[in-house]
């Protein structure tokens, strides 16, 4: 299994699709190489639990190594372990929906599937890098294409937003940046290599620096209070598509690089640091949750429950036990799938009506069925029904939570579950509002149902869903491993 | 030979060279910015000269890079006084404050 | 032979100059023909720079020096020019005075090599001034515009006044050490506060070259009002030679006194950072905008330099040569869209993508290097540069970089969003741009491309920054 | 105190006063004529210092050449330079701070700092010797310098022609 | 034994019949759609008959008794070693009388709506979420984990949250439905933290270990579950009063019943099934599945689970005396109902003839749901018949609808307890733990069994009797077999279920036991009960208006029992007014200005800085000098005099 084609398949696709001048071909080609993504993807699952079937324990599989910038023992080192392919997979499903839903952008189509395709290369990279430098380097190449994404195709005050969102994300990258010298640096090693870092012991007053340093700057990427304002802006003016991908993966990158880079590299400060990650992560769930209710836009309300849910990634993380982590991941890629499904219906939705106030919509399961069912089924996976993705994940990170016997911890965890019923509160008045009642704008009879390609992007996400909150113990067991090594690092007393 | 020390010349070079800068600072004319340098170019000179003279007799750098100095005055002199020229024709004016179109 | 060959970068570019004159004194032929024999000239000259390039020595007791990095880095400086020469071509075609154009360029470029060479502050300051003379000249060559006088007026005041300074500071240098040359130089430092403000003294020479906050002052008016040409030569290859220079002297010259230099760095890095992006802000005229954001660079290739050692003289020659590339791919768009429709404000951009895809695709480019955004060049030459400031672990000063990053990134951004994604109603028309400046554009691009991701070329110059 | 004392004062005085002069009269021909009696004072002072080669380039390039060439240009801008208004008080003011803060700081330091020359005998300043050493290419020879400056000299007058030349409007 | 993959069947079924007319019924099916749902479940009720049969009287029964067995178990996610959620069958005598109660009253849902729903535009989606609801019904009585009942209590929310808001262009059917779903959520809130503190405390989810581990006092579970933890109660009885919360929110009990009578929004069988005789007693299946630890280890819970059942059948009685929409009437008697199941849960011990009131509420549970889906169905048909659920709109029925009016007075002379029909079986039992156990439950469930006959009676008075029925316009008759049919083998459980030996067969700790029916003891229930329906008959049998006047001057009372004694409304003003205003908005608010605000003002003071500095750049190369001479004298002045001082 060669990782490259990963990187590579994208980056061929985007080369072709900048060449290419017909926008029809560019949307086929496009389709063709995430369908081949997503095919790669899966096929590396097999291999990856084949591999593990039959014994293969080291900690990482399907390395690669080459060397980059040799003065600096900077390499191109990629291989993946449960947690990566998991976040893989989430990012096939995310972008081959994606482009599906883009099927009918006629601005500039060349140029829009080149950057959808060149923030996917950025995603996989990212995902599959051991090496810091290349972590790094894919992190910020993801980043210039969501600013141009959100500002070329976007709609309402879209400027404003694709630069909030560009330099807030670019802000937190900074200080990724600073972190990731210090651990260069400071591990005494010289080397970007995590898996050797992981061996090594960095000195607590560097980690008690660095670690907050390392974990706000990929906080911001998926959306720490108090550092969650692109969230909402971003979302609501980015395209379908790039929303999507915002949620979807975007904001993933973030929850990965807290997990595999600041708490994994920096365990002591992890445990140290632990209360307050808790308590901002409680903070944004519920706090993202009550703003998400006074939200009257469609977008602007699965942003903040964006932040919200994302809550519970930092929870997990916070929580340090070893379910709450493998809850986190969980919770990523239920959230990944879930959200950008949830975008791809109100895309449709948005399309359609030209509206995404709530208040402004109204009966619309009468008038198209699929959408709405889609959008049902959304809803209750957002509000952590059993049988979706989010119930799984949530109850994971609560279960994970709870493990953590301190009372401080357990009043966080109370407070976080307290979201579930405010969620429920928010997600029942928008898909309430939006597709029953009565049909407020008869405009409204003369609209179609989904068509073909929306169907299938909505068909595939829901089938990850359900992939998901059917059968949760491949993903569990996909993932375990992964969290038990971050939680290996975790000493059971600090030492001051 | 003197009670006349190298601090005395220095004093003299240094008193030059800031009268030169206070000139440059506050003329407006940008002929006599021009004569302002070219007071603070000497005060170095009349430095190196000393330098020369009381410190390092045993080479002649200082000596050598005052010869350097002059010369290179002339020739900066030069093209200052043909860029004032122009810029003269173009604003009607040596004043420097006025040329001030490109600013913030 | 040996000893030729020790100063074969100068002899060239002598050469060059004496052929124009020649071309010039009996005036043969059109502009077009002459724009197409100097480039040839400076085409050879790019060759000839990387012909023989291992040759390490002195001359004339120990004033000129040379080895591979010095040789490599007036092959950048060579190179550069050849795509100012390249840029500039619709400019260049109509001028009345080409040849003195190229004569006065290629003096100042001969200047920047005794300098980039000089063993001595005789040689030094020689070398700064026929650099810096010549270009005050050049500022002046938009003869018809008021602003391009007035431009050369500040550029002659300042550089004099600047260098008078710096040569109050030599000859106190030279008083308290009683040497001009910079190999002699460290066994006579003593840290005396004289010498130590001699030394300052002597920085600003160096830091008005480098517009270093708050010895900046000249860098906007004067790259706005001359033309786009000298602009980017004075922004990308003049103050390329003085960082080489510069980490010469430091490195060498003045190693005992590590400490204060290195302070004096790194307060003057985040002056630089902070004032150059701020200023850069509100900036509506490209030229201006560019020359604060040029000034925010220089910030940080200072953080490279603090870094000391390998890896500052590695990262910085190496952001050097990535910023000749991005600096002057950007400054190429602009003197091409200046050139055709005169037009040099931001707001003027708004629109460019409907009609220019290609050149907005450049320039876009070349500023998301100068942001430092992968996968550009830009990206890998302000992480080592910031690598090398950490090395030193200075992480205060890495924090604030980093932060400023964003800032720079913000008003990059309000170029790309006025060529991407606001409305205009007359967008600039379609320019159609010639054979010369195409290939200019496209080395540029593929420089900010290559340089990054082909790690080769880090790795090369890593190899040669041995002191 | 000797004579020769008395002459230094003397001419460092006379140095002094006419450079201050210089920069201060609001006469703009004037002013010329002072600079010209300061560079005088000063290649006086080389004089005095046993300097004779070099208070001769003084005398020839700065009196001969670069006065001349200020005082030309006076005459070719006369008519806006004769009447500029003076300048404002606090320019001067704050221009004559920032010139006494640094006299008398720099005075402070070159006072403070003790200066250690050399033992080694003393070469003589004479046109022989100076003549040498500015062709040599040897050790202590100056020939590298003297190249360059001939290169910035044919610049600098290259640049002056395109310049200052009044060249005739093209159509 | 039993056959895992029978077994399974029994919920794959509906839920198999759920994803059929879910995907395709609106293309495919169309008009099949109620043929295929009630056949899955004719099928689904065949199994589970058999499987009680063998349960019962086969191979449950081992050394006299009746064992837990756990069919089928599935580890379906792994939290850490132990704790998992498996997905399982546990058979024990209360989920085998759930799996009968569950697939017959469903059962006669599905035949009923083929006639009831029959000319519906989403036929096949109704046919759909009913299954979906078996399904998830069937399941949670199945789970052999407490998790997994979990996963299905949210279910049977959602089927129920879809079922409700059916008729979803009607606003009240949306509002109604998402208030049943929000405020069982909450509720769930507490279950959820009470499995959390359970299983923490137990280390395992699966209900047997669970069980076992906590109520062995030996055990080192025990021992740190019975600790003090919060505010002087154990971590064991915070983690049981959670569970109970989860319970009854899904159950209705008071103060979370406010969203049982809004569900009646939904179609009239869906009310039958979900909010009479199935769904809502999950709360009471819940704690008896739980019994053996609220018995044994945590009395002090079961205290509170015995408080809140009586309290909210008494309230519920009095409510429904008062209401006029006969379908909320219903609701409220079944709410009133199961607060007579929690509180005979609550004053039930284990073990033996002390378990008498676990066994009275399975039993209450069992002949409840015959009696309370005959109800709805009947008020189903009378609704279907006269296009109102407004009492005074009906009257005079017993003619137009003769098999609905003797169905009807079945169940509502079995809901009053008079003998020998069913609910005069179970309630004797239930008054007969109470009696023993507490003296003032008893006497609040001996008021609330008279309450309970005369509004039963007034509803059927008001019905069948009063006036005169004025028919307007057309209307189509009782409507046919497939309507009637439920009805008549409703009627036939609720008028014989009584005799079913329960204590034979559903005792707290599965041995089976002896009741003794004491004569004198039913005497003053009986003899209530029928003084109620007495009054009832004195003032609703004829159109008169003492009624009004007795309400009249009761005036405060009545019109605060009218108002549902203002719940609703203290509700409405939490959520809307303190939530609402105090939280979200605050919230909204404060991620605008706050948040937002700091990341903006940051990003427009810099440009301000930059705007003021400009004149720092002024364009005067003097200035700029100035600023050069300073900027080297001050660098001087600091790293000569500052920076050595160190």
């Amino acid at each position: 299994m060669n990782l490259s084609l990963l990187i590579l398949i994208p980056l061929v696709a985007a080369i072709i699709v900048l060449l290419s001048r017909n926008a029809q071909q560019v949307k086929w080609i496009s389709l063709l190489a995430s369908v081949a993504q997503l095919g790669l993807s899966l096929f590396l699952l097999s291999a990856f639990m084949g591999e593990r079937a039959n014994g293969n324990v080291s900690q990482m599989l399907f390395e690669q190594r080459y060397s980059w910038f040799a003065p600096l023992n900077i390499e191109y080192y990629i291989g993946v372990d449960g947690i990566s392919i998991s976040m893989i997979l989430l990012t096939a499903f995310v972008v081959l929906a994606g482009v599906l839903v883009s099927w009918n952008v006629e601005k500039m189509t060349k140029e829009f599937y080149f950057l959808l395709l060149l923030l996917s290369l950025g995603a996989y990279g990212f995902f599959i890098s051991l090496d810091l430098f290349t972590l790094f380097f894919f992190l910020e190449i993801a980043v210039i294409p969501k600013y141009l994404l959100i500002g070329i195709w976007g709609s309402g005050n879209k400027e404003y937003s694709a630069n909030k969102l560009a330099l807030m994300l670019m802000g937190g990258s900074a200080l990724v940046l600073v972190g990731l010298f210090a651990i260069y640096f400071m591990s005494g090693i010289h080397s970007f290599d995590m898996v050797k870092l992981s061996q090594v012991h960095i000195a607590i007053e560097v980690q008690k620096i660095f670690f907050p340093m390392l974990f706000v700057g990929f906080g911001v990427f998926t959306a720490i209070f108090p550092f969650h304002t692109w969230v909402p802006d971003g979302h609501s003016s980015a395209p379908t598509a790039g929303s999507m991908f915002l949620a979807g993966i975007s904001m993933k990158l973030g929850g990965y690089g807290c997990m595999r880079v600041a708490t994994y590299l920096m365990p002591e400060a992890a445990k140290e640091y632990a209360p307050i990650i808790v308590i901002l992560a409680a903070i944004a769930i519920l706090y993202g949750a009550f703003a998400t209710m006074m939200q009257k836009d469609l977008k602007y309300i699965n942003a903040y429950s964006s932040v919200s849910h994302c809550g519970f990634v930092l929870l997990g993380i916070g929580m340090l036990t070893k379910t709450s982590i493998e809850g986190a991941v969980m919770q990523m890629v239920s959230h990944g799938l879930m959200t950008a499904l949830f975008f791809a219906v109100i895309g449709m939705i948005y399309e359609r009506t030209h509206t995404r106030k709530v208040e402004e919509l109204g009966g619309l399961l009468k008038i198209m069925p699929f959408v709405c069912s889609v959008l049902f089924i959304v809803g209750l996976c957002s509000l952590g029904l059993p049988g979706f993705s989010g119930f799984v994940a949530e109850m994971t990170v609560f279960m994970g939570s709870w493990q953590n016997p301190e009372m401080f911890y357990r009043v966080a965890t109370i407070a976080a579950c307290m979201s579930i019923v405010v969620t429920a509160v928010y997600i029942l008045r928008a898909v309430g509002k939006t597709a029953m009642g009565p049909i407020t704008n008869q405009h409204f009879l003369e609209l179609k149902d989904a068509a073909w390609n929306e169907r299938l992007a909505a068909i595939i996400l829901v089938l990850g869903i359900v992939a998901i909150g059917i059968a949760p113990f491949w993903l569990s067991d996909l993932v375990s491993p992964g969290a038990e090594l971050i939680m290996s690092r975790i000493p059971t007393v600090i030492i001051n | 030979m003197t009670e006349i020390g190298l601090n005395h010349i220095l004093f003299v070079s240094i008193a030059l060279f800031f009268i030169g800068v206070y000139g440059f600072l506050t003329r407006r004319n940008m002929i006599m910015m021009l004569m302002s340098i070219e007071l603070i170019l000497n005060s170095v000179n009349l430095n190196f000269i000393a330098f020369n003279k009381y410190l390092w007799a045993n080479k002649m750098d200082g000596l050598f890079f005052t010869i350097f100095i002059i010369a290179i005055a002339a020739a900066e002199a030069a093209v200052a006084i043909a860029i004032i020229i122009n810029l003269y024709r173009s604003h009607r004016s040596i004043d420097v404050e006025d040329a001030s179109d490109l600013k913030f | 032979m040996n000893e030729l060959l020790l100063m074969k970068s100068e002899l060239v570019v002598t050469a060059i100059i004496f052929i124009l004159l020649f071309i010039k004194i009996n005036d043969i032929t059109s502009n077009e023909t002459v724009l197409k024999i100097i480039n040839a000239l400076l085409v050879l000259n790019v060759g000839a720079g990387f012909c023989c390039m291992d040759v390490t020595g002195e001359l004339f007791s120990g004033m000129f020096k040379t080895n591979v990095l010095i040789a490599f880095e007036k092959n950048m400086l060579n190179i550069g020019t050849l795509l100012i020469s390249l840029l500039s071509y619709e400019w260049l075609k109509n001028h009345r005075h080409l040849p003195e154009f190229f004569v006065l360029l290629l003096s100042s470029l001969l200047g920047m090599f005794f300098m980039i060479s000089s063993g001595n502050f005789l040689i030094f300051y020689l070398g700064l001034e026929l650099s810096t003379i010549p270009i005050a000249a050049l500022c002046n060559f938009d003869l018809e515009k008021k602003q391009s006088s007035e431009a050369a007026m500040k550029m002659i005041m300042s550089s004099a006044f600047s260098s008078g300074i710096l040569l109050f500071g030599i000859s106190m240098m030279y008083g308290t050490t009683g040497t001009l040359s910079f190999a002699e130089l460290p066994q006579y430092l003593d840290g005396s506060p004289l010498q130590v403000f001699s030394f300052i003294l002597l920085f600003t020479g160096f830091a008005f070259k480098l517009s270093v906050v708050p010895f900046h002052l000249w860098t906007a008016d004067v790259y706005e009002g001359s033309p786009v040409a000298v602009t980017s030569f004075l922004s990308v290859i003049s103050k390329g030679s003085i960082i080489f220079i510069f980490l010469t002297t430091l490195y060498n010259a003045f190693a005992p006194m590590a400490e204060v230099w290195y302070n004096l760095i790194f307060l003057l890095s985040v002056l630089t950072m902070v004032i150059g992006n701020l200023f850069a802000l509100r900036q509506q005229n490209m030229k201006r905008f560019l020359a604060f954001s040029s000034i925010a660079q220089v910030g940080f290739i200072l953080i490279g330099i603090s870094g000391g050692g390998q890896n500052g003289i590695s990262s910085s020659v190496y952001f050097v040569l990535i910023y000749i590339f991005s600096n002057l791919g950007a400054f190429g768009a602009v003197q091409l869209i200046s050139s055709f429709s005169g037009k040099e404000t931001i707001d003027s951009y708004k629109g460019l993508y409907q009609t220019n895809p290609l050149l907005s695709w450049v320039l876009t480019i070349s500023l998301f290097s100068l942001a430092g955004i992968p996968p550009t060049a830009g990206f890998f030459g302000k992480f080592f540069l910031l690598s090398s400031g950490a090395e030193k672990g200075n992480y205060i000063l890495i924090t604030i970089a980093a932060l400023n990053m964003i800032v720079s990134l913000y008003y990059y951004l309000r170029v790309v969003r006025a060529i991407f994604m606001d409305k205009n109603e007359q967008p600039i028309a379609s320019i159609k741009g010639s054979i010369y400046e195409k290939a200019g554009l496209l080395i540029c691009v593929i420089g900010i491309i290559a340089v990054g991701l082909y790690s080769h070329f880090y790795e090369y110059i890593y190899s040669l920054s041995i002191f | 105190m000797t004579a020769q004392d008395i002459i230094f004062y003397l001419l460092a005085a006379f140095t002094l006063v006419t450079g201050f002069l210089a920069v201060t009269t609001t006469r703009i021909f004037r002013s010329a004529i002072f600079l010209l009696f300061s560079l005088i004072g000063i290649a006086g002072i080389y004089f005095w210092l046993e300097y004779e080669f070099i208070a001769a380039v003084q005398i020839v390039v700065y009196v001969g050449g670069i006065v001349v060439l200020i005082i030309f240009s006076i005459f070719l801008t006369q008519e806006a330079g004769a009447n500029l208004p003076d300048t404002t008080i606090t320019k001067k003011i704050t221009g004559g701070i920032a010139a006494a803060c640094g006299f008398g700081f720099t005075l402070l330091q070159v006072l403070q700092h003790n200066f250690t020359g050399t033992t080694e005998p003393g070469i003589e300043p004479s046109v022989a010797n100076i003549g040498n050493r500015m062709l040599g290419v040897n050790e202590f020879g100056y020939s590298l310098p003297f190249e360059v400056v001939s290169i910035l000299l044919l610049a600098a007058m290259v640049g002056c022609i395109v310049i200052a030349l009044k060249t005739p409007v093209q159509k | 034994m039993f056959d895992k993959l029978t077994l399974s069947l029994i919920p794959l079924l509906p839920l198999l019949s759920f994803l059929m007319l879910g995907l395709f019924g609106r293309k495919v099916f169309k008009n099949f759609s109620g043929i295929i749902g009630t056949g899955a479940l004719l099928v689904s009720a065949g199994l589970s008959l058999s499987t009680a049969y063998n349960y019962f009287f086969v191979s449950g029964k081992v050394d006299g008794v009746y064992q837990k067995i756990t069919a089928l178990k599935i580890s379906w996610l792994e939290f850490s070693p132990g704790v998992s959620i498996d997905i399982g069958i546990l058979l024990d005598p209360i989920s085998v009388m759930m799996l009968v109660v569950v697939t017959f009253v469903s059962l006669m849902v599905h035949i009923y709506s083929l006639g009831y729903m029959k000319g519906e535009e989403r036929f096949s989606t109704y046919y759909a979420f009913l299954g979906l609801f078996t399904f998830s019904m069937l399941g949670l009585v199945m789970s052999s984990n407490i998790f997994q009942i979990y996963i299905f209590w949210e279910l049977v929310g959602v089927s129920s949250f879809l079922l409700i808001g059916y008729y979803f262009d009607k606003p009240s059917a949306v509002a109604a439905a998402k208030k049943a779903f929000i405020v069982t959520r909450f509720a769930d809130l507490g279950f959820l933290i009470g499995i959390l503190v359970l299983s923490f405390n137990a280390h395992t989810l699966d209900f047997e270990t669970l069980i076992q581990r906590l109520t062995d006092p030996n055990s080192e579970y025990m021992r740190s579950a019975i600790a003090p933890a919060f505010l002087g109660f154990s971590s064991l009885t915070w983690g049981l009063m959670l569970v109970f919360i989860g319970g009854a929110g899904k159950s209705a009990m008071f103060p979370l019943h406010i969203w049982l009578p809004d569900a009646m929004e939904g179609p009239t069988p869906v009310s039958a099934l979900i909010h009479a005789a199935t769904m809502v007693v999950a709360g009471v299946f819940l704690v008896g599945r739980l019994f053996p630890v609220f018995a044994i280890s945590c009395p002090g819970a079961l205290e509170l689970v015995a408080y809140t059942g009586a309290l909210s059948a008494l309230f519920a009685a009095i409510i429904a005396c008062t209401q006029t929409d006969i379908k909320r009437v219903l609701a409220y008697s079944t709410m009133s109902q199961i607060g007579y199941m929690m509180f005979a849960l609550g004053v039930s011990g284990y073990g033996n003839e002390d378990g008498l009131g676990y066994m009275a509420s399975m039993f209450h549970l069992f002949t409840h749901a015959m009696f309370k889906a005959l109800l709805f169905l009947g008020a189903g048909a009378v609704i279907h018949f006269v296009h109102s659920n407004e009492m005074n709109d009906m009257g005079g029925l017993r003619k137009h609808m003769p098999i609905t009016h003797i169905t009807f007075l079945i169940a509502c002379l079995a809901i009053a307890g008079v003998p020998p029909l069913a609910g005069f079986f179970s309630k004797e039992e239930i008054l007969l733990a109470a009696f023993h156990h507490n003296k003032l439950i008893y006497g609040i469930a001996l008021i609330t069994s008279g309450i309970t006959a005369f509004y039963m009676f007034r509803l059927y008075f008001n019905i069948f009797w009063s006036k005169e029925f004025h028919s307007h316009g057309e209307h189509h008759g009782e409507g046919g077999i497939v309507m009637m049919l439920p009805l008549i083998l409703l009627s036939l459980g609720a008028a014989f279920a009584g005799f079913i030996p329960f204590s034979q067969l559903v005792t707290s700790d599965g041995k089976p036991f002896e009741t003794v029916l004491h004569l004198s003891f039913s005497v003053a229930p009986v003899l209530l009960g029928l003084a109620g329906i007495f009054i009832a008959l004195r003032l609703y049998k004829t159109q008169n208006d003492i009624a009004n006047k007795i309400s009249s001057s009761l005036s405060g009372f009545y019109s605060s029992a009218y108002h549902k004694f203002y719940i609703d409304e203290v509700y409405l003003f939490i959520t809307h007014k303190v939530i609402f205003n105090l939280l979200g908005k605050p919230a909204a608010w404060f991620d605008k200005t706050i948040v937002d605000g700091f990341i903006n003002r940051l990003g427009s003071s810099s440009e301000k800085i930059s705007e003021e500095t400009k004149t720092l750049q002024s364009g005067q190369v003097q200035q700029y000098a100035a600023y050069f001479l300073a900027g080297a004298i001050g660098l001087g002045i600091i790293f000569i005099y500052v920076l050595t001082l160190k």
